[in-house]
């Protein structure tokens, strides 16, 4: 088995003396354009691990080819902020909050991983952006999930909504991160295809931040975690079936199954080598695994790396190198670290119980080049895969229908009002009962807010805040946080739809006496290809930015998720905007609740 | 010299710094301890606090009842040393056999984070000496494997015997008798799901109208204070 | 009345936390030969006027529908003999 | 390498939410003739160079000290023989 697997593989000689070899980029989702590029870039056809690599790393979720130019605005329009120390681009984006500390959250999406299995995606979408917080050196101290689902009453939202908040809960309950609030909303557009958001907020002291490079020559590069196993390598079967000829190559699964008790050791394991100041650059795998992690640290440090790919601690030995390389097996870490380290390194991964493994060296040769079992299978400028990837203008076009849609205003004879006082009365029950304004304790009590001891703010409240004591025992400083979104609007009007999320959120942190001062956002759109909903995309973002400059609160990191569709009808427009706030003293907060009786109430604004 | 009370970690341990920091705030010396090291470094009394320590994927506190430190801490308590097992710590207080009885999932099978109303029924032992007897405590649970369960004779027994240290006044997940809370004979070692250390202060604590009532937030304290003047009248 | 086994494995190809777990802690405890361990769910059914003709097909589409999530997991339908005794019966055993 | 299977079942007299749920769960979908469900644990065991003389003698002592509580729990051990194909054998079906 094994000598058949060595003999069969593409190596990066056997790519340079078969140039006309077939190779099957189609269905690993590039065209020709694409694939033409990387022979371009290589100067010949790439060997199937650098094929599956370049798949992969050009691919939307990856490269946001699509979404791209109209992120731009964010950067180009950002406020001057003196509060921002990392922006977009990194795993993360990062604030300085005062008193020497730095926050740091993003929102990511999982939304098509959970309607298939709801449970594993949901809980191994907390658990990725967990890890990317983690990675910029902090430490997890809250998380939110903003989620959407078709009509409550549908037989399939019974089957999907209980598996995600079992699986939101389930995973962050496990690592110990509280849930700070969230969404629940049902519409029927989110039937086929519901939208798991997810948001994590870190603290760590502002001269502790963590980057994602590989920087000085005989660096170590060390993998640690869950062993590598066959998950999320769907697409790299299609090169595996090249390989096994006969039996066909062994059963991928088609999801990703999580363990947070490992993400919890993991965390643990990684603070305490923070602290010791062990590692000189980090990355976490999460999509692309193996591939994103090494071509993102080798393009932003001296931009070279070797690595032997068969010392990765494999699950299941009959994965090819091609699908080490596209594995998505959760809870994996790489970090860079200095030889004279490593023995450190490697004793604090002991103390945890932690697999690790050096499988590579940073070099000066600007090379990303992998061996497998002595022979090279992939030799590439990483700057190619992480940073030069394609870039497209997508057309588009305001959609036809959307005049009608706005003239489209209730009338009166169509959405009469309660005349009476009994039809008011009616109507308050019907409001209040309805799906969307429902009381959530059945979903927020399996949800545990409390754990870490800092939760000012919890369930119930228009924000969640809380205390920065994990990184400055006693302190009184805090951050509030609301993520809000309304497909309705944005539909209507995505410009403006945007900004009224943003708005919203930014009023939810400031009603609670914190001070907004960044934001994040996750755009679930549906196809790219569709020049209607490229027309929202940039709608949405041009308003985002606007907002966002209006209110002097840059965009800190996000998150785009394209192709929420059913068949061909896409879902409404749903950006997802996060907005983080400081406040100075956690005991002055104010809470939305009527707290005694005599209080006055005022009303502002008109 | 105040009082050192001990918290352990074990992997996956989630509240110990929690129970730490409560130990803090009535004026104990707090003192990590760690699973793989069998030394008990001197305390005076032992806090297994919550989480899910490997995962709770066997069973809750199945593996780290078989930790280093437990030996230790199942001799020690067995010679009357205070022990305090919160939630996944009455799980292995329970797996080690220091207490009757067994924790399973929860009536509805979900996690459940809620303030729970609680009557101490017991307050003669180490842990509890400092609330009235029948005293009421909104302390919040977060578990999912939080249904205590034993036949009933052992039931009756820890009845009979004035062994039942706390119930629910509305019983949030189908606990044999409302039970939130056990103690073994002697006083000394104790297991509650509730968590009290998560009942410390009024900032972060369950404060405000819950069960028709006004809540302080800090009804966790009196199980820290408790141990606390037993261990100085020791 | 008719009794049914079905006993519910994640795929091998699926990742096994809780087995894991088992793994890593039996050596610890002396019992160092283990290699692998999986764990999965059993599910012990009693049904009333069970058709015995139509008996496993039913179960299979118990396990089928609810018992097992096939997405990331196998199942096995074992229907019992009628004379069966209780299930700890160590007969099973070899 | 020889293979284990540890079975283990509450004990009849502890509640059973797990099962109940799935009892409760069964007549929605359709599946009415179910009278009792109880839910429990499976774990396929490997191990390496085991002596086939002490085999079920490890294997219990691994259920009694680790998988199961034998305060709430019953546990049964089936030595699988060595030339079982893969635990989804149909062959031990009735
Ligand atoms: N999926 C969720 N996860 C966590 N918290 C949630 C979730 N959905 C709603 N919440 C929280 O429940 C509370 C009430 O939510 P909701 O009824 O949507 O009110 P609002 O419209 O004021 O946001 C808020 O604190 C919110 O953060």
């Amino acid at each position: 088995m094994f000598e058949d697997t060595a003999v069969a593989f593409d190596t990066v000689a056997k790519a340079a003396a078969t140039p006309e070899a077939k190779q099957p980029y189609r269905e690993l989702g590039m065209t020709e354009d694409e694939y033409l590029r990387v022979r371009e870039i290589l100067g010949r056809r790439p060997s199937s691990s650098e094929l599956a690599m370049y798949s992969v790393m050009w691919s939307e979720h990856c490269s946001y080819k699509s979404s791209r130019v109209h992120l731009k605005q964010f950067g180009e329009k950002a406020p001057k902020t003196a509060a921002l120390l990392v922006g977009p681009g990194e795993n993360a984006g990062v604030v300085d909050v005062g008193e020497g500390l730095a926050v740091t959250f993003k929102v990511e999406s999982h939304n098509h991983p959970s309607y298939v299995e709801p449970y594993q995606g949901a809980a191994t979408g907390v658990g990725g952006i967990v890890r990317d917080i983690l990675t910029m050196g902090a430490r997890p101290i809250a998380v939110m999930d903003p989620l959407r689902f078709g009509p409550a009453e549908a037989p399939d939202t019974a089957r999907v909504l209980p598996g995600v908040v079992a699986g939101v809960g389930g995973y962050g309950n496990c690592l110990g991160v509280p849930n700070i609030g969230g969404e629940i909303v049902f519409d029927p557009c989110y039937l086929g295809n519901p939208l798991v958001n997810a948001l994590c907020v870190g603290v760590m002291r502002a001269d502790e931040i963590k980057l994602a490079k590989a920087p000085g020559p005989g660096n170590q590069v060390i993998l640690f975690g869950a062993r590598t196993g066959g998950d999320g390598i769907g697409g790299a079967s299609v090169l595996a079936s090249a390989t096994f000829d006969e039996d066909g190559p062994a059963k991928r699964p088609s999801v990703q199954v999580g363990d947070p008790f490992m993400e919890k050791v993991l965390i643990e394991c990684c603070l305490e080598i923070f602290a010791a100041d062990l590692v000189v650059g980090i990355q976490d795998l999460g999509a692309a695994g193996l591939t994103c992690s090494t071509t993102e640290l080798a393009a932003a440090g001296t931009g070279g790396m070797d690595v032997w790919l068969d010392r990765a601690p494999l699950r299941d030995s009959t994965l090819t190198p091609e699908e080490v390389l596209m594995s998505e097996s959760q809870e994996r870490m790489m970090a860079v670290v200095e030889p004279a380290k490593v023995e450190a390194f490697l004793a604090v991964c002991e103390k945890w119980d932690v697999t690790a493994t050096a499988l590579g060296e940073v070099t000066d040769t600007g090379r990303l080049r992998m061996w497998w079992h002595g022979e090279v299978i992939v030799d590439v400028p990483p700057r190619t895969l992480a940073h030069e990837g394609p870039v497209y203008n997508r057309p588009f076009a305001r959609p036809e229908w959307q005049d009608a849609l706005q003239a489209d205003v209730p009338t009166a004879a169509r959405l009469r009002r309660p005349a009476s006082a009994d039809e008011l009365r009616e109507t308050l029950v019907n409001l209040v009962g309805s799906p969307n304004l429902a009381d959530k304790t059945w979903a927020l009590e399996q949800y545990d807010h409390r754990v870490q001891g800092n939760t000012v703010l919890g369930h119930g409240e228009d924000s969640g805040m809380v205390r920065l004591d994990a990184a400055l025992p006693g302190t009184s400083l805090g951050v509030a946080l609301s993520t809000d979104g309304n497909g309705r609007f944005a539909k209507l009007d995505p410009y403006a739809g945007a900004q009224l999320a943003l708005a919203e959120a930014y009023r939810n942190v400031a009603a609670t006496g914190a001070r907004p001062l960044a934001v994040t956002d996750c755009l679930n759109f549906g196809s790219p290809e569709d020049p209607d909903v490229m027309w929202q995309f940039a709608e949405a973002c041009r308003g985002l930015a606007d907002a966002c400059l209006e209110l002097g609160t840059p965009v800190t990191g996000g998150n785009v998720s394209f192709y929420n569709q059913t068949g061909e009808v896409n879902i409404h427009p749903t950006p997802v905007v996060g907005v983080l706030g400081v406040i100075d003293d956690v005991d002055r907060r104010t809470r939305s609740a009527f707290e005694r009786e005599g209080e006055i109430l005022l009303l502002l604004g008109d | 010299m105040p009082a050192r009370i001990g918290v352990v970690t074990f992997p996956g341990t989630l509240d110990d710094q929690q129970a730490l920091r409560a130990a803090a705030a009535v004026g104990a010396e707090p003192v990590a301890l760690w699973h793989k090291d069998r030394d008990l470094h001197q305390v005076d009394a032992v806090v297994l606090p919550g989480g899910f320590s490997y995962g709770d994927y066997l069973r809750a506190g199945a593996i780290a009842r078989f930790s280093p430190v437990m030996d230790t801490i199942i001799d020690a308590a067995r010679g009357g040393l205070p022990v305090l097992g919160i939630c996944n710590g009455f799980q292995v207080l329970c797996e080690a056999h220091l207490l009757e009885g067994a924790m399973i999932r929860n009536g509805d099978l979900h996690f459940i984070n809620r303030d729970v109303a609680l009557r101490i029924e017991n307050n003669r032992t180490a842990w509890t000496s400092d609330y009235e007897a029948g005293a009421q405590a909104v302390i919040p649970i977060k578990n999912v494997d939080g249904r205590f369960v034993a036949d009933e004779r052992t039931l009756d027994a820890l009845e009979a015997e004035g062994r039942v240290l706390a119930r629910y006044l509305a019983n949030p997940n189908g606990a044999a008798r409302d039970i939130a809370g056990i103690t073994n004979a002697a006083g000394n070692v104790v297991g509650l799901m509730p968590h009290p250390e998560y009942a410390i202060d009024e900032l972060t604590g369950p404060a405000g109208f819950i069960e028709n009532r006004r809540v302080p937030g800090t009804d966790g304290l009196p199980f820290f204070t408790s141990i606390l003047k037993s261990l100085v009248s020791a | 009345m008719a009794r049914v086994l079905v006993d519910v494995m994640l795929k091998p190809e699926i990742l096994d936390p809780q087995g894991q777990a088992v793994q890593r802690a039996l050596p610890r405890m002396g019992f160092d030969s283990v290699t692998n361990v999986r764990q999965g769910k059993r599910f012990e059914l009693e049904l009333a006027d069970a058709d015995p003709a139509t008996l496993r097909a039913t179960a299979e589409q118990m396990a089928e529908k609810l018992l097992a999530n096939t997405v990331i997991e196998d199942f096995k339908v074992t229907v019992l003999p009628a004379d069966a005794g209780d299930t700890d019966n160590r007969a099973e055993s070899a």
